[in-house]
């Protein structure tokens, strides 16, 4: 069968970067397509250049034949193009419903017809399996299920190709499974769909056929998947074999470290209590919505408590406030990288230096040279992919920001306790094996290291002991050597839900 | 029995209408009657603050407009409430721009005044024996309100029948009409006119003119070498008088805010009282005041 | 009981509950408030504020910002009376001033979205352009009406209450409609709520930008008739200002200047309390200096009443 | 050849580079205008805004809004000729002013990041509470000075420089620094950027906003007493919207108002293209009415520029 979708030819340049030079494949019909690349490899440019958003250098974009020619996001829509972007694209202040009819509202001269919109919505909404309340306001959604309003955009419109670029980096495996079974209904009903992902568990769970990217050239093309191995796209990707990707090693665990005393507050009612040990790294799973960020923000005093105490190496945090907990040894690095972590407008040094620099100042005066060097040290250590130290984070791929504010916190000095919140979210295969063993060398050096990620291969990867949380309390406590999948999930999913799968 | 008098100015933060007003006042506390005193800075609230005096029961009202040209408006408005109308300091005009003759009107036409201040500066041009073509004016200017143009244009024809080359005579054009404005569109006229030596200021009043005189001594130009004239005889001209050593502010033209403060006031009270219809027209003037003098003409004026 | 006026304070409606307390406080301490002469003087004293705001607030929820209305109802004012004088026909007046209007809007709406320069400076630069050209077309004077019939725009009356009113009540249902219930409204919170968004959701925000501005100059086009009406003559120097008084009773009104929030209740609150403040104070007559801080702590008070409401949603 | 001037037009210093080809454009062009006496008034005119948009760049870089710097210029000149004369002492009567300008910025501060109320609405409340006050105090009305030693601070000179034009060197010098070489301007710099990420980021927010605004206020107070001591009174009248040519001027020097992106050369060229354009103005005798229109034009004109620039870049 020969192609729906084509791109040929495909360059484009930023100032000091060629994100994309002569990449030239093809999507079938009915094809789930993976994209797959390292961070800065080029995908999102590649999706944006499809969607409308961005013009190519040079090349051309092909759908079903015909060379497409878009001046903006709305001609792409209307050849049939819909893009579920990396990050997310919505208005808080409406509700889902407007959001999901934005651009496309059902109107009769200019006025909306409200009723007929929110039924409309509900239906698609339920046919999809997505249980979000289509009159509620997107600004009161927690970021999973803003990811799956995001998704929805997808069964809204009856879209020829449907491109994702990393759906599920904030969603976990529950809601990963709506996502594919959705996508495996789009698939039989002939739709092209490009899937982004850095995890190849879903990949190979549902696409046909895979792109590689590298530093924005075409690295690997497979008309199908099958026979195709994890260590060859790896090695694909990053031009080198990955053996052990976790590479967990056994390390010493000191004295107590973190105490976590009966903290609670408002979007956590029930205490919660845990200790942290020095050289431990220690996991937090649980469901969306389970509570994790919120107990570790209100450890780091990003969200006040209304009660409890926390202490490092004995040491009250009493003011409950983000500075107090930084000069004390406690850092969070938060999952929310577009709202909590970068700082738009200003470089890649300055988003790495903003707590630490206070360590090489002199009566508030900078050391530009030492800045320099510390940022330079720091995005060479974890390899990111930019032109210059000095670049705008904003236009860095999203995997490259996650790089960066997890610069900011390893640059930290005298850190006791860092709070990781979904370290590896939009991180490439090869970046994470690399940040994982900067953990272990942190524990090594007698940090204690706090993880949550919803991702249950990676806690069980990488931690010495997890804690699993379920609707707000803290409901198991695992030894690495006790690791076991049923048991971690079991613990993770409230009771009621566990009887129905188990029955 | 309860009278209630109206007292409307257009920029209540001017101290010459602090005075108006103190002087109305002082009306009231005499004759027992309550003043109601509203600031209305544009044709817009002039109308609201007269709907709000009818409102409070007011028989009678004294304005002093933002623009002569809201007289049908002002009057159709005072009708419409049953209030008795006067008008202080500006005449209101139709749409024709003749004057509403019949609102009886108290005040001092702002071409007169402009024509004293000239005066005064030919006179002492004169008497220290200057050379008319050699001397420049700086016409402190901000057009965009008709009184100030109708001041600085009265200045202008006296300098000129006096035989003061038009050539010589430099516009200054205030973006607001406060002394720093006025300072440094004054500076950049003296600066671009480096030659010349002897200097004559005027403006739309005091502050406009003390800005010029700042000017000068920014650039070296004494007391010697500067006539400014200023209007409105307030604090800021007196504070000039009061300098240990004289400067280039020169005099300036008092209007007496206690006739139009005071009598205003009482006018509208016996008009309400007696039914006593004020003077259709009545006419103060200006008088000239100097560093030597000032404080006789306050006396005589009944300001100090 | 206790918990049920909370909860009516705190709720959505809070601003408008606080807003009718207060005047229930001001109608029973302040002589003379509540009659109807004064209700009709106070309606009239926010006609030109209460106007402009209908559109301010699309352009503030849009995340834009417009300084340029002031200059644009004393041009437009100027315009109707000039044309009117000079056509000898008060429709025609109208309708050049209206088109005058709107095409100083649509400069605005233009220069903003497609040369992307910020809507501060381009509005800063309009207002003083189109003051200028007012200035400049009457000589920096005011200008009378020839024709008396002009002034039964501000002066007629329909079921007792001026016409000026009807307008500024149509337009509030107007464009509260519009902001709910049509395409054109949802856009526009969408933009300012984000803009990046809305872009690749396809709405077109250059066109809307162009709209909205174009609209508001249409609007200060009927703000400066109903004016020039009211004040019997076209004057440049009018309604220096309005532009700060507009935006603050739009901010006051829960419009954000972040954009993506905005009611036409909250507008019609903010509206009001700015004008009841300047009516009251002056049937009090509280001294003209001491107005200014009295006017500076109500903003003040308001905004924290309302913030305290605000934060109070947020913990429930 | 063709290239290294495009290159310098549209490189980092590309609006430095402009400004320098206007201004000898104009030198060039307009008599009079490149003289020592029409430099130094030049520099002179531009004392006021350039003093305060220092601080102003540094509120708008961190996503705030100061709407109150004219009525506290204005407030302070008369408390430093009052205090002056009431003590008898001019070192006295400017120690006061400094605090007097500080405290209003205090509270600015206190109110915007404790309570939470909008940066617009608090500096608009406070502009008319402190406006209010200057009048207050004095009734009105200007307030002369007993000791003529006060003039001396604007008469004064050195190197044949006037006094207020060295002040404004040094603190746009002192500025500069604080903005890149200092926590503090980084720090600044971040909260505009993204606000919630520098807190988390330890960045004490609140403290921060609190610090600029009174710094603001501090130097609301410099400012004032330079002008009190030119214009030799306090005038409760001065420097009225002076807020507005003080943020455009800012913009202007690509001070963005959503906040992270400011520079202090970008400031300085914002300040002079102003004074500039006031000064040649006058120099070509332009007609009062027709400065409005020109003037619109070249903020237009200016920013115009700036933005090709820059898209330029954005396009390489
Ligand atoms: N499905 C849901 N329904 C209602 N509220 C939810 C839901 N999901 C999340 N929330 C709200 O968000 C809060 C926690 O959400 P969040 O997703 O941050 O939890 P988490 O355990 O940290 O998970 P993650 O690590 O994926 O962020 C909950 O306390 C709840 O108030
Ligand atoms: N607006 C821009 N300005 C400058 N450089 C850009 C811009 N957008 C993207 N880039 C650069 O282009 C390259 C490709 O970025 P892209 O976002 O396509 O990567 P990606 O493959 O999606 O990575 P990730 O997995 O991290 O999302 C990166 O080096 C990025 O820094
Ligand atoms: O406007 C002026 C005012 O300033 C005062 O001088 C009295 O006359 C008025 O016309
Ligand atoms: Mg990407
Ligand atoms: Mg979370």
């Amino acid at each position: 069968m020969s192609a729906y979708l084509e791109f040929s030819g495909i360059s484009k340049s930023y100032p000091g970067v060629k994100a994309l030079s002569d990449v030239s494949f093809g999507v079938r019909k009915g094809a789930v397509h993976g994209l797959m690349g390292e961070n800065g490899a080029g995908k999102s440019t590649l999706i944006r250049i499809l969607s409308g958003d961005a013009a190519a250098d040079e090349g051309t974009v092909r759908l079903d034949g015909e060379t497409q020619h878009y001046q903006s996001t709305r001609d792409a829509f209307d050849a049939g193009v819909v893009v579920i972007h990396q990050e997310l694209q919505l208005v808080p202040g409406l509700t889902v419903a407007e959001n999901l009819c934005l651009g496309r509202f059902p109107a009769t001269g200019g006025v909306i017809g409200f009723s007929a919109m929110y039924e409309d919505v509900r239906r698609k909404l339920e046919l999809a399996g997505i249980s979000v309340d289509p009159t509620r306001k997107v600004a009161e959604l927690s970021i999973g299920e803003r990811q799956m309003v995001e998704i929805a955009k997808a069964v809204m419109l009856d879209a020829r190709v449907i491109a994702l670029d990393e759906p599920t980096s904030s969603l976990s495996s529950r809601e990963s499974e709506i996502l594919f079974s959705l996508i495996d209904r789009l698939r039989e009903d002939g739709r092209v769909i490009l899937y982004i992902s850095h995890r190849l568990d879903e990949v190979f769970r549902l696409c046909d056929s895979l792109t590689v990217l590298r530093d924005g050239r075409l690295a690997a093309h497979h008309e199908t998947i099958k026979g195709v191995t994890r260590d060859q796209i790896v090695s694909e990707m990053v031009g080198r074999e990955i053996s052990d990707i976790w590479g967990w090693r056994s390390r010493p665990v000191g004295a107590v470290e973190l105490e976590v005393d009966s903290v609670h507050g408002e979007k956590l009612p029930v205490p919660a209590s845990f200790e942290a040990r020095r050289g431990e790294i220690l996991g937090f799973f649980g469901l969306i919505g389970a509570g994790r960020s919120e107990l570790l923000r209100m450890i780091s005093g990003a969200d006040p408590r209304a009660g409890g105490h926390v202490r490092v190496g004995g040491v009250e945090i009493a003011s409950g406030q983000p500075a107090e907990a930084i000069r004390k040894g406690v850092v969070l690095c938060s999952e929310d990288r577009k709202f909590d972590g970068i700082i738009q407008g200003r470089s890649l040094e300055e988003n790495i230096l903003i707590s630490s620099r206070r360590h090489l100042t002199r009566f508030g005066v900078l050391d530009l040279r030492q800045e320099g060097q510390v940022a330079e040290t720091f995005l060479k250590k974890l390899r990111v992919r930019t032109p210059s130290r000095k670049q705008d984070i904003i236009n860095l791929s999203g995997g490259n920001q996650q790089k960066v504010i997890l610069c900011r916190w390893l640059s930290e000095k005298g850190v006791r306790v860092l709070l990781v919140d979904e370290p590896t979210r939009g991180i490439d295969v090869g970046a994470k094996s690399e940040i994982y063993d900067i953990l272990y060398q942190l524990a090594e050096e007698g940090m204690a290291i706090v993880v949550i990620s919803s991702e249950l291969p990676e806690v069980m990867g990488i931690c010495d002991r997890i804690l699993v949380m379920c609707e707000g309390r803290i409901s198991a406590e695992i030894e690495r050597a006790d690791f076991n999948e049923q048991s971690i999930l079991a613990a993770a999913l409230p009771d009621e839900v566990t009887a129905a799968s188990v029955g | 029995d309860d009278v209630k008098i109206g007292f409307l100015v257009k920029q209540p933060e001017e101290p010459w209408f602090q005075d108006e007003w103190k002087f109305a006042d002082i009306a009231a506390s005499e004759k027992g009657f309550t003043l109601v005193k509203i600031g209305a800075e544009d044709g817009e609230k002039v109308m609201s603050a007269i709907d709000n005096l009818g409102v409070q029961g007011v028989q009678g009202f004294v304005i002093c407009t933002p623009d002569v040209k809201l007289g049908p408006g002002i009057v159709a408005k005072a009708a419409a409430n049953g209030l008795k109308l006067m008008t202080v300091d500006d005449r209101l005009v139709g749409s024709d721009g003749e004057p509403l003759a019949e609102v009886p009107h108290m005040g001092i036409s702002a071409v007169k005044i402009g024509e004293t201040a000239g005066e005064a500066i030919v006179a002492e041009i004169k008497n220290r024996g200057w050379d008319m073509s050699k001397v420049g004016a700086i016409r402190v200017s901000y057009d965009q309100l008709p009184t100030a143009v109708d001041r600085v244009e009265g200045a202008i024809a006296k300098l000129k029948e006096a035989g003061f080359p038009e050539a010589n005579i430099f516009d200054a054009p205030q973006a607001r009409t406060d002394t720093e404005a006025a300072l440094n569109a004054a500076t950049v006229v003296l600066n671009k006119n480096a030659d010349i030596k002897h200097w004559v200021a005027f403006g739309l009043n005091d502050e406009a003119v003390l800005g010029a005189v700042r000017a000068a001594e920014g650039v070296g130009i004494g007391a010697d070498a500067m006539i400014g004239v200023g209007i409105g005889g307030a604090d800021s001209a007196i504070n000039e008088f009061k300098k240990p050593e004289p400067t280039g502010f020169f005099g300036t033209v008092i209007i007496s805010p206690k006739r139009h403060g005071y009598e205003t006031a009482l006018n509208m009270y016996d008009w309400i009282v007696d039914d006593k219809e004020p003077e259709k027209l009545i006419l103060t003037s200006g008088a000239l005041a100097l560093r030597d003098n000032y404080q006789d003409v306050r006396k005589d004026l009944g300001i100090e | 009981m206790t918990t049920s006026i909370k909860k009516l304070i705190l709720g959505d409606q809070g601003l408008l509950v606080i807003f009718i307390l207060a005047f229930a406080l001001v109608s029973l301490t302040v002589p003379n408030f509540l009659t109807e002469r004064n209700m009709l003087g106070l309606l009239q004293s926010v006609v030109t504020v209460g106007v402009i705001a209908c559109t301010m607030m699309f352009c503030l929820a849009a995340r834009d910002f417009d300084l340029s209305v002031g200059s644009n109802v004393a041009f437009c004012g100027m315009v109707a009376v000039m044309a009117s004088n000079a056509t000898g026909s008060i429709f025609l007046g109208i309708l050049t001033a209206l088109a005058a209007g709107a095409l100083v809007g649509l400069f605005n709406g233009v220069v903003i979205a497609k040369f992307r320069i910020n809507a501060l400076i381009t509005t800063l630069a309009t207002m003083q352009i189109v003051r200028g050209l007012a200035l400049i077309s009457s000589d920096g004077r005011a200008v009378g009406i020839d024709d008396p019939g002009f002034y039964q725009l501000a002066l007629s009356r329909f079921l007792g209450v001026p016409t000026p009113i009807w307008v500024l009540a149509a337009l509030f249902i107007v464009f509260g409609f519009v902001l709910n219930r049509t395409v054109f409204g949802k856009n526009t919170l969408a933009m300012g709520g984000n803009p990046e968004a809305s872009r690749l959701a396809g709405v077109n925000v250059d066109w809307m930008r162009i709209w909205i501005f174009t609209l508001q100059g249409f609007i200060c086009a009927v703000a400066g008739i109903l004016l020039a009406s009211r004040i019997t003559s076209g004057q440049p120097n009018a309604a220096t200002g309005l532009e700060l008084s507009v935006i603050s009773a739009c901010v006051l009104g829960g419009v954000s200047l972040a954009g993506g929030r905005a009611t036409m209740t909250g507008v019609i609150v903010g509206v009001m309390i700015m004008g009841i403040a300047e009516n009251v104070m002056n049937l009090l007559n509280i001294q003209a200096f001491y107005q200014y801080v009295v006017r500076g702590f109500i903003l003040l008070l308001a905004v924290l009443l309302d913030n305290m409401r605000s934060s109070a949603i947020g913990r429930r």
